[in-house]
């Protein structure tokens, strides 16, 4: 095992420029203050309603509820606190069809694997599924959501925005056919969310999935919206805590910490959107002039800002990341949870399935790409992209006998 | 349990810096495994004076193993006889480089088959 | 709703004695520490091990985890980190039913919700239930457990200690009579660890659950021991995170505060032990002195150090509380999730199922009080308990007609 | 959504300071309601002069609801008709309180019944 200084040791570079927010965030100091205050308050037990330690541990959460519930314009009794997006795309999904047995479930194939392998578990229970192919953008087709709908109500899982290529749906026309089938719409927004403006009512989401690790708040903590005529079971036992569907003592400095995020994003979201809407174009133009090969993945236009993903032919993925991390850039293959670097064996060393999905050559897909960047990146760490970037590229070219072959059979063409 | 980093200290120095990387003019043997479209691609080239390795060199398309394999591979195989050379494993290759994440294992496993590739491509050569 | 300033209005004292570790401690200093330190550190997501932010996250995991496995004695690669007890438990049992469906699944009746509710989600598939019944101090007869075990091999769910009552089991030899009969031992030990030492070879447990804010650390994060041996499934999908078992980017800050907590623990576990038995026995000695028709619960030796529970005849037990609270004195009916202040009707003001369990009659089961102590209470903590509960007792019998009615005929009886 | 604390302010003040809790010598009536296996009783007391209610005392074993419900039927009780006094309806209990949880909306409902078993007692001394 290598140890962290060892490997700073062979970082080339004093910069530190992070374009993995679509993976974490850094939690805001306004968050890591209140987190703070919260765990030196000598709180009780939420439950403990009898005493005024417990009073006050309760009053925290309320206030949270408010905050973060306020970001997606929904009720604050709508509101349940979960242990981070995995829990609330499961407790969404699952806990929905175990109160609403006669429902389908249809979703996506560029969906996060907390939302696409519940297909998996769900498929013993006789339960109808659909996994709908987006197109080479990664956009869903509403026709074909359309003609899935027409046998059964079901629940529909599409999220906003993929983490992996920065694609964003348009929901609000998915959530009109939804509601036209008598269907319900679930959406995974732990992409967009703090990134672009979020509307319960006006988007006509149902259940709505938050991280707050994924936007300036701690891990460890989520919520789910749940509109207040759908009804859930919950999908582990305990108490009753938040109404009765999630069980547990609640996170009370964590769900502290998500309120102030999400306070804190409501105020300056829309400048913070414009800005990193130009300085992704910006980079994007660059890149595409600068960079030999590149292949852009996702929607041109409709992608979240920010956000820019691609693969270079003739080199590989991996060693274009270890390249920039050693210059102090830090990206990610999209989402972070289906790295393969730590698989077990080769078999799990599978190709990204949402980069399959969009019909990139199915063995460049490890080869992928993601710079995304966060309320915190300054023009400085985007222009420093530009500036090392291209060389990087070059570099493995140097390297790469694919490369080598290309050039030949390129002479031999031309000459 | 999970290890914060996957890779060796050793397998990172041979990413960062590669020994031997490059084209040879007029090698004795060319070893060509893998496949652009695998993501995997590594070519041996073997310089023969006398049945010794006098010079290895190598290009790799591949992640960060697959670089540091065939980085280390070269190194090993400079100055040895060619009978010598064939008795390396990729499980030396593995050792040598501090140890290999288990699904970075086939990285090596190609480094051993470039070596025999360009070995046959040799002996071809001579018939 | 009553604001907490004006509910503090009430609170006729300035003195504050907190009596509810059992259900939530005070986070210790070295954790806050710690956590504040995590969060300020720019950590990218565990997942993302391909640069050194994300690399330094999974180096807090690991030194936690070897933090809290040291106070367990167990090897930090058979711990996983969840988001509290509840889910632990959840992994636990179900986890294990899902991997193992031969067995069977056996549990007492004064376990907490998280273990006993899973008896209703289990029913429906087709697996061997009992739940044993324990004796009046709550404890769990052997043989009783050996008949169970006669039929099938089972995963056998039982705690160390009941937060409600304190009573501890002998749970070397329950783990004896699982092992002889080729079943498994589970036992949630939130209301144990901190305060009694625990070591999972000694004590032959196959599964353990751990929760921070029971131990000093934070809420919202939890552990679960699994015996290198034991297939567990996980209960939600996702990523790839804790061994495949545990989906979710993990809390990271919460993680490293359980793991300071744990360590602090261990440094000076046995002198608090020794220290708040003998408080204990003290309170218990002069409360059985000085308040009338009180009943303690649980067992008067196997028990938890800290620990005193008992109801009182005449009066009645929220009440008790509220005066209590109104003295600055926290306590408790047991455990806060069974607090049944906030049921949402009249029928899930049920008794406690525990009281229920060791025979206290049925309605008095709402009226009992438990007293919890931890490393942060000092010996004037309990001479104020002593000097004050003696007196809310006389007052709430002077207001009951049920005493009145009791010294009436005690009087035509005398007479 | 959950409350951070299930009790009124007025609730806790009859809770922290009950009105009219005691004894009463020579009452005009007892009203006694409950059990004290179903840890809830309460026994009120009625002085009537005239048809009106001059007086009323309580003593409850009970929650914080019940002991609260009980100071608040008392302090209503006093200066109405007997009439009068049998139109209050546990809900205008729950509402001088300035609410209760759902959970003990019977304890004022206690209150009610204590209150007709007190005039049926006045009623049945009279006849
Ligand atoms: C014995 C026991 N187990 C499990 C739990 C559940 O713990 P949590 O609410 O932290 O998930 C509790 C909570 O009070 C408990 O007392
Ligand atoms: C779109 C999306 N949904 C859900 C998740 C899961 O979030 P968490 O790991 O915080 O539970 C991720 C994590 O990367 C994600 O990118």
């Amino acid at each position: 095992m290598i140890s962290i200084q060892r490997f700073f040791k062979t970082v080339q570079t004093e910069k530190f420029a992070y374009f993995d927010n679509i993976n974490t965030t850094f939690p805001d100091p306004r968050v890591i203050r209140k987190i703070n205050e919260v765990l030196s308050s000598r709180l009780g037990n939420p439950s403990s309603h009898i005493h005024s330690a417990g009073v006050a541990a309760g009053r925290i959460i309320d206030e949270a509820r408010e905050k973060v519930s306020a970001l997606i314009g929904a009720s604050p009794e709508n509101l349940i606190f979960t242990s981070g997006a995995t829990e609330s795309n499961n407790l969404a999904i699952t806990g929905f069809l175990k109160a609403n047995p006669d429902f389908g479930f249809i979703t996506s194939n560029i969906e996060h694997f907390s939302v696409l392998n519940q297909v998996r578990s769900l498929r013993n229970d006789d339960i109808d599924i659909s996994v709908l192919e987006v197109d080479r953008y990664g956009l869903v087709d509403p026709e074909m959501l359309e003609k899935a709908l027409e046998n059964n109500p079901s629940i529909v899982s599409l999220s906003i925005a993929n983490p992996e290529i920065g694609t964003m749906q348009d929901i609000e026309k998915i959530s009109d056919i939804c509601h036209r089938h008598g269907s319900i719409l679930h959406s995974d927004t732990t992409a967009a969310a703090g990134l672009i403006e979020i509307d319960v009512d006006k988007m006509g989401i149902d259940l709505l999935t938050l991280s707050a690790h994924n936007l300036y708040g701690p891990a460890g903590v989520g919520a789910l919206y749940v509109n207040k005529n759908i009804k859930l079971a919950s999908i582990f036992e305990g108490g009753n805590q938040e109404s009765g569907v999630r069980p547990g003592t609640e996170n009370v400095p964590g769900i502290a910490g998500m309120g102030e995020a999400c306070d804190m994003i409501k105020n300056d979201l829309k400048s913070h959107e414009e800005r990193l809407k130009n300085l992704r174009n910006n980079l994007w133009k660059s890149l595409e002039e600068s960079v030999r090969f590149i292949n852009f993945t996702g929607h041109p236009e409709k992608r979240l800002p920010g956000h820019v993903s691609f693969w270079v032919e003739h080199i590989e993925g991996e060693s274009l990341l270890l390249l920039l991390s050693m210059n102090g850039i830090m990206a990610s293959s999209g989402s972070a949870c289906s790295s393969n670097l730590k698989a077990k064996d080769e078999d799990e060393l599978m190709a990204s399935h949402v980069l399959d999905a969009v019909g990139v050559p199915s063995d460049i897909c490890s080869g992928s790409i993601t710079l995304s960047a966060g309320r915190y990146n300054t023009e400085e760490d985007f222009n420093y992209v530009k500036s090392v970037l291209p060389g990087l590229v070059e570099k493995l070219l140097t390297m790469s006998p694919s490369y080598d072959d290309y050039t030949k059979n390129k002479e031999t063409a031309d000459g | 349990m999970d290890k914060p980093f996957p890779y060796s200290e050793i397998v990172m120095d041979h990413f960062a810096n590669p020994r031997n990387m490059g084209d040879m003019e007029n090698p004795s043997a060319v070893g060509n495994v893998g496949n652009p479209a695998c993501g995997d691609m590594m070519r041996l080239f073997l310089k023969i004076e006398n049945g010794v390795i006098v010079d290895a060199k190598f290009k790799t398309f591949g992640c960060g193993a697959a670089i540091a394999s065939s980085s280390m591979l070269t190194e090993m195989l400079k100055g040895k006889t060619l009978e010598e050379a064939l008795k390396i494993s990729n499980e030396e290759v593995v050792k040598a480089l501090g140890g290999l994440p288990e699904a970075k294992i086939h990285c090596s496993v190609m480094a051993e088959e470039a070596l025999k590739a360009a070995v046959n491509d040799y002996e071809s050569k001579e018939e």
